[in-house]
């Protein structure tokens, strides 16, 4: 296949990181999209659980919010929202947790919340949702956020969500016992935090991506690991079956009206 | 007839119009929450009660969606109580920021929660307790900002964990499935918190899809009792653009294009009149079905 | 072949005798549950834990019922954790009895609680928190000989509750109606605290009456998921002589005859030797027929 | 009809307490027995749930425990066991709690536990099962007890379950906010509590029995009320009824082998 997007590029990548088995709480948008490209393309086993309460879902088309009928109705069963919460997710039944976030600091920190102060926004987000005890709860954390300097953040504005806080042993220290973030899939790189700093490191490169790149889409000084990857590029197939996803989840959007 | 005999005097005055039941039930100035998790959101109860011109609700929702950004463009509300305030997969909420941000139509009060507590503290209400507990909110910032998240220490571990005030409303409105003769209601498909809104408030209204002779469903099904429902109004396609499992799918090109409707103040104005004000809970049939299994 | 996917590696080795799922899963000293409320008890799990001599067990169990009188009456447990020991509606649970009031065939030490209680506390260990809050055990005297149960304050109106130490289990045994074949497990009709006590439990074990292809059930079912079940085993008639909804009924009358076998510490024994040491779990298909549905 | 027991009269009294509508947590044995006799005879919606889960059963016979299948079958609904008690019970949605007991004191506490001390009993009782909850939960409790001097005892062995604790403003001062024992039923007598001391008092004395008798069947100085009724004994119909239940129940619990 000649080309593909760099969102593409950070969708495959993603992806490629869930395996068969692993049992999965999938938020909506980058991260659903990334376990049901995993799903369709090496991991048919791959357990998506959604926070509607789908259990075990297998939607043909991606969902447009979390709670789409296509989610029940492919699921195992369907549960309520407060069982789904703390049973399911509060009880430690779920390996990974994949979330996105509108800014990310160093330590995988995310808000979802506000752009500006809290009492006086500038942009009010939708807020945490499942997020913030998706990120404490479930075994461990996969990130999917596409960089920019309005993005990748030295500071947020809110914390909605708990990374490694201040790093080191921040997330133990605050009572946390999971391993939270262990990998940020970005449109240019993938990141793994520092085993003893928990800052978020660059591993990977994407195919042509520059270091000046990294630079310029982030607002704090990078740290790079020793040896860094490149990244590797989208198969024919994994691109083939990603479009074809967006394809038929776009027809479902619109149907013909009657 | 023994549906007949189970309908009993109190239960008669149940079944009723959509006008009669916001009417009665729903007083300005109530805490109260149009449930559903993205499936069967009561869109036809919530367009009746702005028709009603209610003033200072406090309106409870895990989502407010489309129905709570209408309702707080209109000026229903002065707080929300919410966990997630996104049009899901598009974007934000535009009425709701517009009153958070600016202030328009009014000055909007939040009490903002995560996903799992309110979820808890849903339940906490239905469980007639006045609080629930979590493990949750460790080293995040909405505590800060919210008093109604307080620590608490286990008794037997000494471990923090987290506890939020309950839910407690004065009504409960739903939509769901069906409705038998005696006023039970059935709800299937994505549960949400309905039947916790339910039975943590002091009244409930249910639109339904339709009423049945007997459910034909699973001896463990989700189904309200008639004693916790005090109005059953029958209002075909009631949650559309939201969707009834069996019945019709989501509208997903109605959420998208609430999206554009909903950034400019007088166009948002201009659909409400035509879409809410002027019409009736009888559109929604059309609207739902319009859009019904077309895939 | 969808169902041979689903089934994976690790999946295959799920399905085994209960033999082997009791040898490799129960250990001496263990925190295990043999759960079902009335309905679905699993009492073939029970005897094979009986005749592999399992030793100093803490038994959790809302109602002990003839299962643990008989589990304790072999020696099985230094500790019961209960809320009614009963045989329902017809007396005494004599060897629990015995047990308690003289340590025949030893001594039995008990955590007691409510049924509100002991359900809150399978939730809570289910729901990973270390303790429940419920309004219950006001102005009584159990809270001063269970030391499993403080006092709480809510953090909002300072309110006085019940805090219980939450149920974790090393194990849970439970019986079902159906295993599909990637090792799922449908639980239908009176469902007691069967999940909870599989999601509070590190490991559990589940006897169904059958493997079927598909679940041909609500989307709302009670289905515990593959991967928090360690070894399923078919045993049908596994539940006998309690019952399994759409299968076979309560044997009421083997309940009032425990009451006479269960008074006599020889009589017990003689009837044990019989019907369990000298037995298999393929003897309670033809007990649970005897009686199916004769009415 | 010629002839009735001195407990049939106690089933029939109880079932004569329980309307058309009310919703009633049905414990097993008495408690259950008049529930069912009352359906049976002139309250056929009257909304019976019992701690199993089962919601509005309709038993054809007496359940023999509370988790007969029975229950299930001809129930509205059945939920778990923790939603019951958590949902149902505890969040306020029961009118009316049956509730039977070993031992009763004047201030209608009960006690299902122990004879005799807790850590050296001289029997062992099957406990509280659901009572303890059921007796503060309910709006209100009806209680159905056979009088003897072993069970109306001056000081209980055990308080299993809170009625009006030493009477007087006790219960509220628990803060506990539900009514209590209104009424109780026994083989002799009907008893209500006192408005203000809270101790349970007699109101109705059932055809025949003397005021002897009472004092021979009572730990303590009973109470009379200022005018004692006669209860009105069972009608044709109800002792028809509920000797039909009987016997159906019976063919239920020992059934033909095949």
């Amino acid at each position: 296949m000649t080309g593909y997007t760099p969102i593409e590029m950070m969708t495959v990548a993603a992806s490629r990181s869930l395996a068969e088995g692993d049992v999965c709480f999938a938020g909506v948008g980058p991260p659903s999209e990334a376990c049901n490209l995993a799903r369709a393309v090496h991991a048919p086993d791959l357990v998506l659980i959604y926070e509607s309460g789908a259990v075990r879902a297998r939607p043909r088309n991606l969902p447009l919010s979390v709670g789409d009928g296509e989610l029940c109705e492919t699921a195992l069963c369907t549960v309520s929202v407060p069982e789904m919460f703390c049973y399911w997710l509060q009880g430690g039944h779920i390996d990974i947790g994949v979330l996105s976030a509108a800014q990310i600091d160093r330590f995988g920190n995310i808000n979802t919340t506000i752009i500006g102060d809290y009492h006086a926004p500038k942009v009010r987000l939708p807020g945490g949702g499942g997020a913030p005890e998706i990120a404490t709860s479930c075994d461990r954390i996969h990130l999917i956020v596409r960089q920019s300097r309005r993005s990748f953040r030295k500071e947020l504005d809110f914390r909605t969500s708990f990374g490694f806080g201040e790093g080191g042993l921040s997330r133990s220290e605050a009572g946390i016992l999971t391993a939270g973030p262990v990998v940020l899939f970005t449109d240019l790189a993938i990141w793994k935090p520092d085993p003893a700093s928990k800052e978020l490191t660059v591993v990977s490169l994407h195919p042509g991506v520059t270091r000046a790149q990294m630079h310029a889409s982030v607002d704090w000084n990078i740290k790079f690991a020793e040896q860094v990857e490149i990244t590797e590029p989208p198969s024919d197939e994994e691109l083939t079956v990603l479009r074809e996803l967006h394809k038929r989840t776009k027809a479902s959007h619109f149907p013909k009206k009657i | 007839m023994e549906s007949k005999l189970l309908l009993g005097p109190s239960a008669m005055g149940k079944f009723c119009s959509l006008k009669a039941a916001v009417a009665e039930f729903l007083f300005d100035g109530a805490t109260v929450a149009f449930e559903g998790f993205s499936h069967l959101i009561p869109f036809a109860a919530a367009h009746e009660a702005i028709r009603q011109n209610r003033r200072n609700l406090k309106l409870v929702r895990m989502t407010p969606d489309l129905i709570y950004d209408q309702m707080i463009g209109m000026g229903c509300a002065n707080r929300v109580v919410f966990s997630y305030a996104g049009n899901p997969g598009i974007g934000l909420l535009n009425r709701m920021r517009d009153a958070v941000e600016s202030g328009w139509p009014n000055r909007l009060e939040i009490t903002e929660h995560s996903h799992a507590a309110l979820a808890n503290a849903y339940v906490a209400g239905a469980s007639g307790l006045p609080f629930a507990v979590l493990r949750g909110y460790s080293g995040v910032d909405l505590p800060r900002v919210n008093s109604e998240i307080q620590e608490i220490f286990c008794p037997f571990t000494r471990e923090k964990l987290a506890a939020v005030r309950s839910v407690n409303l004065d009504l409960a409105v739903i939509h769901a499935q069906k409705a038998d003769q005696a006023g039970n209601v059935l709800v299937e498909g994505i549960l949400g918190v309905q039947k916790e809104a339910v039975f943590a408030a002091e009244r409930s209204i249910v639109t339904v899809e339709e009423i049945v002779d007997e459910f034909d469903t699973s001896v463990n099904a989700c189904i309200l009792p008639n004693w916790k429902i005090d109005a059953i109004c029958v209002v075909p396609g009631g949650a559309h653009p939201s969707y009834a499992h069996t019945y019709y799918d989501r509208d997903n090109a109605s959420y998208f294009e609430w999206n554009e409707i909903s950034k400019d103040r007088q166009k948002f104005l201009d659909w409400m009149k035509l879409n809410v004000l002027d019409a009736t809970p009888e559109v929604f049939l059309s609207r739902a079905l319009k859009r019904a299994n077309v895939e």
